[in-house]
């Protein structure tokens, strides 16, 4: 049935004034990032300004941004792929057998508080002399990553028809071949969608790089904190940062927007 | 420390001689430990930059490496207290806060002490130049645990043209001060008069000044003693101050804020800390205008709350000799008169004498009332921040409760005092 | 080419016992119909044969090989699903030869068995689209030509007509009884649609509640049902099944008619078995049931009479010319030579008239 | 549908084992150390003692756990409610805006994948009482200012509108997903009864939500009773203990007073709230479900 016009408009104003209230500290933030360090503690606030790029000159020219940035990718993307790698044929067995034990188990770190982890896993991984390597910050990154992989995937996994999975079987089909040739081309938007969510989460996570990470594999979220600091509040240079801290996100968000709606959608209704 | 007369007698006179930065005693092998990396957990403050600022001279000097992992405060003590807890070697120097976290670390043999290291000093490094205060306070059951590396409390920025325009005299004791600025308030409407420290966690730093010069003190007879009389009429003096005559918000207020606040003009009072001295006058507008001072004298007399960051070395540390020769080298007489140019304050009183610290002093008048606002406070400053507890950080709690309570108007004071008294009594005795 | 037998299979999902010890041989080349209502374990055979299900117990032979633990792909059987459960994913043409990949035959060799397959279901034309672009019979086509290229001892079918349309059902019918008779291999098809059963088999196996009801040719199961259920299920309309007692070769229906029927033992209690087809029209007076007419079904080719005998709703099938009304009375002659009784307590077939 | 034969169980070990044992590699330690340090009195530097529940019973004892607990709840409940109805509303217009361009969609559910930390300090530039652009905008049109953040009424409702900017796009995501899996066939008949649009919305489509919103329920769950980043960047509890919730009590017990066995008995307190209220919401959502 055709919506009335009105409706229609009507809808499209109440997403217009949604979208500001969304858009609009965003655009506070990349506005103020343009900011001399006058203009941006002036009162009244000003929309008019004359825009300067010294603070995105000054937070990459004296701090180790560039290195922070790379330490943030190796990390995500590590703890994402290592996230897959766990998580798809663990969320396949799940959706294969209807034991789902295993994905709550995967769940458990994220009922507790995040700093519970902190000094045991300190321990744990000086022990093992991963303290101030990469790999203590993926293994413990891939904790977030794999069970959102699992979670997404499993109703993805679900709705792969069984017969289509028997069929497999009765063509040759062990299951890890039926995992690889049959069901994981079939999830494929889910796998996107999955990964996607993996990186952001990975990358938004700040509390164990700040206890796990040393001076050379810092990351780039846990150095944000750097940029308040005493004798220096530098709000331009903040919000800097804070921009260039959110742009990847933000980016693949974006790129990805059509899958990410009806992929995680069906992640999250099922799930 | 009495081992120690000696060295310093030596070093005084070697002071005299040279006053050159850099200028090294020939006798003294800096380049021991080439080839050596250390790691420095740094605070993200004026002092911990300005340490790596510097390091690539350290490092040319040494041929040893400095590995500077920088946090803002809370995530450095995070990050410290995880690495000296696993009792692990990733960290070899530290920043501390004595005043605050000193008694706990020292039980806990977290530092090392520094007073056997001091004979392997380079003989230009003049120990006994350093504020004798400071030193004191960083003395734990005869342990050195860390070195002065600057001298910081909080002091008056005011703005003497408003002042002017608005015929008020600075007040010369601490209860005229609300007089000043309902005058203030008067005159200047659109201006916050007073801006201090509200955060809760954070305003024992200022409000300890406030009791201090009122004739108060945090603990008598073992006892929390906030519901004396001169504890109340600090309480109701500061909060008071916040209540009526602070910005919006001031209750969240630290240090950020009022430098903010300060340095675009929009108050004309504000008590911080002398490290935030670069960043009021960023930007140059408020050097003209501004004056600095101690807090006036109360029925206490002028205790100016002074304290600084040290240098510590973990006891865990792996490289705990050659780490000493970066304590050293940052707290030298030459590196300090570099970090005062960048506007931390030195404890060592001789650095004043420098000529090229003293031209730089000169080039402007507001320097000169910050450098004599430090002396003052380096010469009679206390660093009771809070109780004199082992557990002295939590006791930062219920002080600060307290003044929020009556600046939110939610408690009268002496509701406030009593109620911290129980909380801080019940910490004492769980200690 | 391969027989199958079943020796004592039981299924039990959990603590439920879906096949009670179940023995059963399927011949080489024989074309053998499982049917029975849904939840009757049909399928569950089927799938224990191609080897998605396990025998709780007993032993499964196809050929002379135990295949109890042998996995599906190494019993050399092929299986159409009620879905058809094509790779969506993958074209028609990668659909047919996957199998034969998995088995790593040359690629000539697969190339020319999928061409061959193709062109015996003329699906040629499809062969580079994928089963999204598809109807459903040519995908139907597609399951079935995934199962021939395999060149399988068994076919399995699950099932595989239930998706179409009533009148594609009937050509495909026949295409697969067509294929068996080309292929003359051993073929095990699935359905709960009697004339399917019927239409298709050489042999039928009734199955109810996880028990062989009977087997045999459809003729024999359409003539000489073992048993009340049998009868029953095979045949539409169903059997008409009256209460009775027999004294002296007369049958006393409930609501009093009586019938001749000659030579019977005598019972208490008897269900007499009627097929709506063998009860006819005869002139009012003559001996048969009177009875009124509730409803009318033309069907063409004839006509159902749907009427209450004592409560119970009948039904009889009549020539379409006999022009029945509702409301009308009629008598139906039955013939006792094709006429059923069964043990009311046991619905086993009396064999003993 | 799995066969039970050998090499079929080998598979399926062979896929599903690495994930349950990186999992418990990674977190059975923490879990175990940290529930034994609960009943420890540590010394700071090593060396601990073991009291029994003394940490437990000090927690009960301890005005700012209640007070903790009951900020949690608080802020549970109203960011909850807000980012549900918000999302829901949200999702609702995405849903009838069908042809809306694909990069403002991205925009529009762009806020979740923002890092806390941003938002939490984009959020405290804009809400600054003196220098923040919100309390201009407020004056600017004729509104008195707010302390916001400073405010110990208004700072939990503030922190939950900020969550709420960042969250309740993802909940729209979820309830969008929801609307797209309804059967049309329920809105032609409720069509058909002459149902309204509110009427509808009441009676047919919130009703079919409903699992749904209780899938939304528990993952939005999980995070707010252990809410945590946005409050360690904006008031870190303050003011006073106005946000202090568990997760942040915990983080200051241990990490600024340095008391390890209590900050370990809150943190294991607050693990078994989140499991028990997950376990309650999920007997809720089956009690739900169509």
């Amino acid at each position: 049935m055709e919506r009335p016009a009105w409706l229609r408009l009507l809808t499209v104003v109440q997403l217009g004034i949604i979208g500001i209230v969304i858009l609009a500290p965003l655009g506070w933030m990349v506005l103020s990032s343009f900011k001399s360090s006058q203009d941006v503690t002036a009162y009244p606030p000003s929309l008019i300004f004359a825009p300067t790029l010294d603070n995105y000159v000054h937070l990459l020219g004296t701090t180790p941004f560039i290195d922070y940035a790379r330490n943030s990718l190796i990390v995500t993307i590590g703890s994402t792929v290592l996230g897959i790698v766990l998580g798809v044929p663990s969320a396949y067995v799940v959706s294969l057998t209807r034991i789902s034990w295993p994905a709550l188990l995967t769940l458990a770190a994220r009922m507790a508080p995040g700093t519970l982890f902190l000094l045991p896993w300190y321990v744990m991984f000086r022990e093992l002399g991963l303290i101030g390597s990469y790999w203590a910050l993926i293994l413990t990154h891939a904790v977030i990553t794999m069970p959102i992989v699992i979670w997404v995937l499993l109703p993805s996994f679900d709705a792969i028809p069984r017969s289509v999975l028997e069929a497999a079987q009765v063509d040759g089909c062990g299951i890890i071949r039926s995992l690889w040739r049959i069901a994981l081309p079939l999830v494929s938007a889910g796998l996107v969608v999955a990964s996607i969510l993996a990186f952001v989460f990975s990358w938004n996570y700040f509390l164990f790089a700040l206890v796990l990470a040393n001076s050379e594999t810092k990351t780039l979220i846990a150095a944000a904190f750097n940029f308040v600091g005493e004798g220096s509040t530098d709000w331009g240079g903040l919000m800097a940062a804070a921009t260039l801290i959110a742009l990847p996100p933000l980016l693949l968000a974006a790129a990805v927007q059509r899958w990410l709606i009806s992929g995680l959608t069906m992640g999250a209704v099922k799930g | 420390m009495p081992a120690s007369t000696a060295v310093r007698a030596l070093t005084l006179a070697a002071l005299v001689a040279a006053r050159v930065p850099q200028a090294q005693a020939a006798d003294f092998d800096w380049t021991k430990y080439k080839g050596t990396t250390i790691t420095f957990l740094a605070n993200n403050n004026a002092v911990g930059n300005a340490v790596a600022k510097h390091k690539a001279e350290f490092e040319k000097l040494t041929g040893m490496t400095v590995k500077v992992d920088t946090y803002q405060e809370q995530q450095m003590r995070q990050r410290l207290v995880t690495v000296l807890n696993a009792r692990s070697n990733e960290v070899d120097v530290f920043m501390t806060l004595v005043s605050r976290e000193g008694a706990q670390f020292a039980g806990a043999g977290w530092y090392t002490d520094l007073g056997a290291f001091k004979a392997d000093a380079s003989p230009d490094y003049d120990f006994a130049g350093l504020s004798p205060v400071l030193v004191q306070a960083a003395t734990i059951d005869g342990k050195l645990t860390s070195i002065p590396t600057n001298v910081e409390g909080p002091v008056i920025y005011y703005r003497k043209d408003v002042f002017a325009k608005c015929g008020v005299a600075f007040p010369t004791a601490l209860d005229a001060f609300p007089d000043a600025a309902k005058a203030i308030k008067a005159c200047n409407p659109g201006m916050t008069p007073f801006v201090s420290r509200g955060l809760r966690d954070a305003l024992a730093y200022t409000y300890s000044n406030f009791v201090h010069n009122m004739g108060g003190r945090y603990m008598r007879d073992g006892k929390s003693d906030l519901c004396s009389a001169p504890n109340k009429a600090a309480l109701g003096l500061y909060a008071g101050l916040l209540k009526e005559y602070g910005p919006p918000g001031v209750v969240n207020y630290t240090f950020n804020q009022i430098s903010s606040l300060y340095r675009t003009g929009r108050a004309a009072i504000a008590f911080e800390s002398t490290n935030e001295f670069p960043a009021m006058m960023e930007g140059g507008a408020r050097e003209a205008d501004t004056a600095i001072a101690v807090l006036p004298p109360g029925p206490g007399g002028s205790v100016p709350t002074g304290l600084g960051w040290g240098l510590s070395i973990s006891p865990f540390s792996t490289k705990r000799a050659p780490a000493w020769y970066l304590v050293q080298w940052a707290t030298s007489p030459a590196m300090q008169a570099e970090l005062a140019r960048d506007g931390i304050a030195a404890p060592r009183a001789k650095i004043a004498e420098d000529p090229d610290y003293k031209a730089f002093i000169a080039a402007k008048p507001i320097r000169q009332e910050w450098q004599n606002a430090v002396d003052a406070i380096a010469r009679t400053g206390s660093s009771e921040i809070g109780f004199p507890i082992v557990a002295n950080p939590a006791s930062r709690g219920p002080i600060g409760q307290s003044v929020d309570e009556v600046l939110l108007a939610a408690k009268t004071v002496d509701q406030a005092c009593a109620d911290a008294d129980r909380s801080l009594d019940a910490l004492i005795a769980g200690q | 080419m391969a027989s199958i037998r079943f020796q004592g299979v039981v299924k039990r999902f959990g603590t439920t016992e879906v096949i009670p010890p179940l023995d059963l041989v399927i011949e080489d080349h024989e074309f053998v119909v499982f049917v029975g209502p849904s939840g009757c374990g049909k399928s569950t055979l089927l799938r224990m044969i191609a080897g998605l299900e396990t025998a709780t117990a007993g032993e499964l032979f196809i050929g002379e090989r135990r295949v109890n633990s042998v996995p599906p792909a190494q019993r050399d059987i092929s299986m159409v699903f009620q879905d058809y459960a094509l790779y969506p994913h993958m074209t028609v043409r990668q659909n047919m030869a996957f199998g034969l990949e998995m088995r790593n035959l040359p690629r000539a060799e697969i190339a020319e068995r999928v061409d061959r397959a193709a062109r015996m279901l003329q699906l040629e034309a499809l062969l580079d689209r994928r089963p999204k672009a598809l109807s459903g019979g040519q995908r139907q086509r597609v399951a079935m030509g995934r199962a021939i290229v395999r060149e399988p001892k068994v076919f399995l079918f699950d099932e595989p007509l239930s998706n179409l349309d009533a009148k594609l059902r009937g050509q495909v019918r026949a295409e697969i009884k067509a294929l068996s008779q080309t292929l003359r291999t051993t073929m095990i098809f699935v359905t709960h649609d009697q004339v399917e059963a019927m239409t298709m088999a050489d042999r039928l196996v009734v199955l109810e509640a996880g028990r062989i009801q009977q087997v045999g040719t459809p003729e024999a199961v359409y003539e000489q049902p073992a048993n009340r259920f049998v009868a029953g299920f095979i045949g539409s309309p169903s059997m008409n099944f009256f209460p009775a007692s027999l004294k002296d070769g007369v049958a006393t229906l409930a609501d009093g008619t009586r019938l001749a029927l000659p030579g019977c033992v005598d019972h208490d209690a008897v269900t007499i078995g009627v097929r709506p087809e063998t009860m006819l029209p005869v002139p009012a007076g003559s001996p048969g049931l009177v009875v009124g007419i509730d409803l009318v079904e033309p069907l063409g080719s004839d006509t159902l009479v749907h009427f209450r005998c004592a409560g119970t709703g009948y039904v009889a099938r009549v020539p379409p010319e006999t022009r029945p009304r509702p409301g009308d009375t009629l008598t139906l002659g039955i013939d006792p030579a094709r006429v059923h009784l069964f043990d009311p307590d046991t619905g086993v077939t009396l064999r003993h008239r | 549908m799995i066969p039970s034969s050998g090499k079929a169980r080998a598979e399926l070990a062979v896929l599903g084992a690495p994930a349950i044992l990186f999992t418990l590699a990674l977190i059975a330690f923490p879990f175990c150390y940290t529930v034994w340090l609960g009943f420890q009195k540590v010394q700071l530097g090593g060396g601990q003692s073991f009291v029994g529940a003394a940490n437990y019973a000090h927690m009960l004892a301890d005005p700012v756990f209640w007070s903790g607990l009951r900020v949690s709840l608080v802020l549970y409940v109203v960011s909850l409610v807000m980012q549900l109805v918000a999302g829901t509303y949200l999702a609702l217009l995405l849903f009838n805006a069908k042809r809306m361009p694909g990069p403002l969609r991205a925009l529009l559910i762009s806020p979740f994948m923002l890092p806390p930390v941003v938002a939490g300090m984009m959020f405290l530039v804009v809400l600054d009482p003196s220098i923040g652009a919100a309390n201009y905008l407020l004056q600017s049109v004729g509104l008195p200012p707010s302390d916001w953040l400073a405010s110990p009424q208004w700072v939990v409702p503030t922190i939950a509108l900020i969550d709420t900017w960042q969250w309740a796009p993802y909940v729209a995501l979820i309830v969008l997903g929801g609307l797209q899996s309804l059967p049309a066939s329920v809105y032609e008949a409720a069509q058909i009864d002459g149902a309204s649009g509110l009427r509808t919305f009441r009676r047919i489509t919130l009703p079919l939500l409903l699992p749904t919103l209780a899938t939304a329920t528990i993952l939005r769950s999980v995070d707010l009773l252990r809410f945590f980043d946005i409050i360690y960047i904006t008031t870190q509890g303050g003011p006073n203990d106005a946000s202090n919730t568990l997760n942040i009590y915990g983080f200051r017990v241990g990490f600024e007073f340095f008391q390890f066995g209590y900050a370990a008995a809150l943190a294991v307190t607050l693990t078994a709230i989140v499991l028990g209220a997950v376990l309650l919401l999920n007997q809720m959502r089956n009690a739900v479900a169509w």
